[in-house]
């Protein structure tokens, strides 16, 4: 076992055709633009920051309550209000210009037609953004997005028409609110993308007793945080027995022990969500403690663990 | 803005279930812009409890600030288990603060249950600018109240059951006070219903109010898009990406009445 | 608004042709047979005890590690140990002759066939077994009961098999692990099932960043607990919206207030699981605060709370 | 068995990570059978850790009881905050016990790590019976070692890096006493690797031993089937449902050394 601890551990990757400094991301929705809290986190030391999803027109959202905690974690249901296509081309992807960090832009649409138009108007501008998540499994809008998420044949057709539109990064995003989460990511993998990221939230309600109110708006929302931890794992480890593309692991990542532990499942990246709710700085801390736990380890570089996992057999 | 481990002075039950913390967060405290501003607050390592809890300023001097809160439920009640010499993580100064008072008008304060927080801060402000103002403080009952009925002082404290000085909610004294007053403004915070009738009140009576109101918060610094209220205005706020609504904990927490909309 | 303070709040309910005292009930695989602790929880106090899923031959279970601990959950991967129907009808029937709460047997099969077989030899004695649930959602065996939990067609054939065999109560367990629950529910309610139960464990995983080990044997396993409580709430308020018989409320249950959550949502029953191994005893304690708490509420029964949410709509 | 809410009387570190909690728990002790048996202890109101630990009792005197732990992971970080006065909530007591030590056999026992724990209360037994034995203590080195090497009343420690007693593990001295006492029986708690070696050497030597062995426990009280170790026995046990596996919980945690397989 060769031990490197005198050195920083070589935390690079690339996917697709960009090469990222590290492997911490955050999560889309869960740091807005990207630009909301400079005094508390360097952005430029993230691996990237997914930002939150666009749609073609900007959207007001949900009617409050949209969050609420639960036992280790959290329910949002946002209903992706956003700036909308237009305002993000015009306001924000200037900003991106003077960031180190690698943004991707994460988009929503409610039928394939969206997806097109949205990508199309970006990549019909010249930015430095390094590629696009594309949201099919968002729980918390009446039409849209789900539909894609739990259909291989939609999946596919998404998949291959934004393939054929860009050459940068897609990473489909994968609910977890499914029968079969494998298939959707074969069906991603086929038809061309360069990445599935996974687990977007679990869908989920939460109740007073005490007045018996809802305390979410829309009944249902989207649960997050330490709790769906085992949940994204095995969808994360799932697809890694199967897919041979590369898997951006999401869910309830809080530690650098939860970073290395999606990567032993089979995350050749990670996004942390929830957490930068608690804490905006939390991501660049994990990084620098991923560093140190990385020295101690046995593995040399963190591409070197991924899917290392040993599962007793 | 910053994140501080704060040092606690003092911990202790001021009246019935409401409790009164002090410490020490020098770095906070430089940072601070007026009565309004809140802290949003962590109370342990566990993520049994994931978000912060946010809490109104309620006092500062020098480097220390209070809050003072009510047991509420799981966090609320590992708070008033904190003892001297502990510490808690704060995330502040957040939000805005409650603006006008300077403007030779008459600030009539008004606080309910443990909105008093931020109308004792201001408070504070008015007498150290040596601005003439009058406080009305309403609660349940007489064991809620930790501060003296003192009519002498302008200081008028309301109760439901009238075991303690006026009997009935803040609206008698502040529609008294409304009309005996020259030139009023109305600063409020406190439980939604009374917001609400202050807010409808000041529309009706064309008295300007400001309400620091409060919502579900994730992250207290636009993350998360969760702490919305609607919003009735027309000026768009970038933060919410629309203008239907408004991002409390960056727009707020303090409204002019007019401008919003309660559920 | 009635309040009844002075008197106990009545908590009786019919299900199928079977009357409970209280809703309140302990899950599968979380009280044993019943006859384990009775130093520590009288059980003729609970609604019912769902007995530890039977299979037609005695199973050894997976090999450890079985279990482990994650954020407010667990993850259990037992792999349905269990005595067989044989012993069960031997010896645990004449034990449930003595006890006057109401036993529910848990059945589990690889294949219909199996299924059919021990309730028919559960139906050829005489036996004071109020009715079955039948676990077609477990995640922790490679062959069985998965695949019906996941298919609303299985779910179907089987549904219908054991109804033309019995009179006694059907309750069909269903798996959070689908993309629409709430269709398997249905193809249960239409086959005759008396009630449906959501919801089984959530697959998940568990590492050790440390040592790279899986904490489960078998890789993947059922997450329970306080955890899963938002997503068992968000089912069985689906199932209630579109099902017209009664359904059982099941994860993370560990207070009267989760009762009373569930209730609002829909169950008209809960089972509580995970909780018994931190407290042998905590159903006991949790019927009595439930008949505290429901004395102080608007409600005059357990019933009448029933799906009773106000869902800001 | 009971559930019990135990007040503590003191909880200090005995050696490096290593602590010592001692607590008041009348009806758990009038229920005591014998060395060898452990609590199953709650430590906070909170479920983000919804199991208990079990942990073996390490002494008992009329109403008090003790344990001894290491710090691991969270919940012993939380017992480690515990402050006299404060109080765990216990089930208990569970398990089965060490046995023939009685029968007289010249018990050689033998503690590694916090296995020491069950090793502790045995060595009591051993002197109110006034049973002549010897006790062999490993760890890693002299800072895990709270109690002192003396050979002449027949306490042995050794450690990995020869900082205190013996350079080396408990086998040196073990195999040594094998040979030096007549009729000797062994009895050993601690790590995985140790048990397996105190295993091996009994069943190679022929010599009689008993193991107090670990598993991951979610109930303790035989609900759960999850603390299954496989046996190699062919007494089937219901608890567990199958002849392969035996509940640790129930049957154990002590064992015939030939009844056991490691994985
Ligand atoms: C800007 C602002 C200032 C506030 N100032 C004060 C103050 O000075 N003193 C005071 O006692 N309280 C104040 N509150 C309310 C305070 O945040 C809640 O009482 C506290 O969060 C309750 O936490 P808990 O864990 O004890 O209760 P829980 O059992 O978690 O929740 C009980 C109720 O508390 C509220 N709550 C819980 N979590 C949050 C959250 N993350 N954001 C907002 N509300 C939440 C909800 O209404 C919930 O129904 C303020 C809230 C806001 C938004
Ligand atoms: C019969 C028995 C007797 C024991 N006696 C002692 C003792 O006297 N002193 C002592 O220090 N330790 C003892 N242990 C081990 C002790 O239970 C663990 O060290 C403790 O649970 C660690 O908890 P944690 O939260 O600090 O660690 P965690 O971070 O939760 O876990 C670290 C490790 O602790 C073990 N562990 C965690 N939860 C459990 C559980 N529910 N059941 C079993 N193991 C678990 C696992 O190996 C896990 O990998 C005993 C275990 C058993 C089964
Ligand atoms: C408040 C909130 C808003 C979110 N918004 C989006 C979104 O707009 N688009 C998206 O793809 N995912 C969204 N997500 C999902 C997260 O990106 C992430 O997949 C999920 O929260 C799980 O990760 P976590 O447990 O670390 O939070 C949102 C999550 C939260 C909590
Ligand atoms: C250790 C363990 C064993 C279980 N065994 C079974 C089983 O044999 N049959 C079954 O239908 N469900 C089984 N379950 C699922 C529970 O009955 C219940 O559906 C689930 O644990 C969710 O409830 P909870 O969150 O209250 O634990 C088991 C759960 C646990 C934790
Ligand atoms: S609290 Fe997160 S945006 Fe306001
Ligand atoms: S710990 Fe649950 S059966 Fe042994």
């Amino acid at each position: 076992m060769k031990r490197r601890i005198s050195n920083l551990p070589n935390l690079k990757l690339t996917m697709g055709n960009v090469e990222f400094d590290n492997p911490i991301w955050v999560a889309s929705g869960t740091f807005g633009y990207g630009t909301e809290a400079p005094e508390l986190v360097d952005v430029n030391k993230l691996g990237a920051i997914v930002t939150k999803s666009i749609t073609r027109k900007p959207r007001e959202g949900n009617p409050p309550p949209r969050i609420v905690e639960t036992s280790s974690g959290m329910i949002n249901s946002i209903g992706l209000a956003n700036i909308g296509v237009e305002k993000y081309i015009q306001k924000m992807l200037p900003v991106y210009e003077s960031l180190s960090t690698k943004i991707i832009m994460n988009i929503a649409g409610t039928d394939i037609q969206e997806y097109i138009e949205i990508l199309e108007m970006v990549e019909s501008v010249s930015s430095v953004i390094a590629g696009y998540e594309i949201n099919i499994s968002c729980p918390n809008v009446k039409k849209g997005g789900m539909e894609f998420g739990v259909d291989c044949d939609m999946t596919a057709k998404l998949t291959e028409a934004l393939r054929s539109r860009t050459d940068r990064l897609i990473i489909m995003k994968l609910s977890p609110n499914v029968s079969d989460i494998v298939s959707i990511g074969k069906a991603s993998e086929d038809a061309g993308a360069d990445a599935v990221s996974a687990i977007n939230t679990v869908v989920g309600m939460s109740i007073t007793a005490k007045t018996g109110m809802s305390n979410i708006y829309t009944t249902y929302g989207g649960l997050s945080g330490p709790a769906i931890k085992p949940v994204g794992l095995a969808a994360v480890h799932k697809l890694y027995n199967k897919l041979s593309i590369p898997i951006v692991g999401i869910g309830g990542i809080v530690s650098e022990e939860d970073v290395a532990e999606y990567m032993l499942a089979g995350a050749k990246a990670v996004q942390i969500g929830t957490a930068n709710f608690r804490n905006p700085g939390i991501s660049e801390d994990i990084i620098s403690r991923f560093n140190l736990f990385m020295a101690k380890t046995k593995w040399g570089s963190a591409d070197e663990m991924v899917g290392q996992v040993n599962t007793h057999s | 803005m910053q994140i501080e481990k704060a040092k606690i002075l003092t911990n202790a039950e001021v009246a019935h279930n409401i409790w009164e913390m002090k410490f020490e967060a020098p770095l906070i405290a430089k940072g601070l812009k007026g009565a309004g501003e809140f802290l949003n607050i962590l109370s342990m390592e566990s993520w049994q409890n994931p978000l912060r809890r946010p809490m109104s300023i309620a006092s500062s001097n020098g480097d220390v600030l209070s809050i003072i809160y009510k047991i509420f439920g799981e966090v609320t009640t590992i708070l008033s288990n904190k003892r001297t010499g502990d510490y808690i993580e704060l995330l502040g100064p957040l939000g805005n603060t409650f603006t006008h008072w300077q403007n030779g008008h008459h600030p009539i304060l008004v606080g309910g249950g443990v909105g008093l927080a931020p109308i004792l801060n201001l408070q504070s402000e008015c007498k150290s600018a040596k601005i003439e103002h009058s406080i009305i403080i309403g609660a349940r009952s007489s064991n809620e109240h930790f501060i003296d009925h003192n009519p002498d002082q302008q200081i008028y404290l309301t109760t439901d059951d009238g075991t303690t000085g006026e009997s009935g909610t803040v609206m008698g004294p502040l529609e008294r006070l409304v009309k005996e007053k020259a030139n009023p403004y109305i600063y409020a915070c406190g439980p939604e219903p009374m917001l609400e009738a202050v807010r409808d009140f000041s529309l009706a009576q064309n008295v300007p109010a400001q309400l620091s109101v409060e919502s579900y918060m994730g992250c207290g610094v636009g993350f998360c898009q969760g702490c919305v209220i609607p919003r009735d205005s027309s000026q768009i706020q970038d933060h919410s990406y629309h203008h239907k609504y408004s991002l409390v904990c960056l727009d707020g927490p303090v409204y002019e009445a007019k401008d919003i909309q309660f559920a």
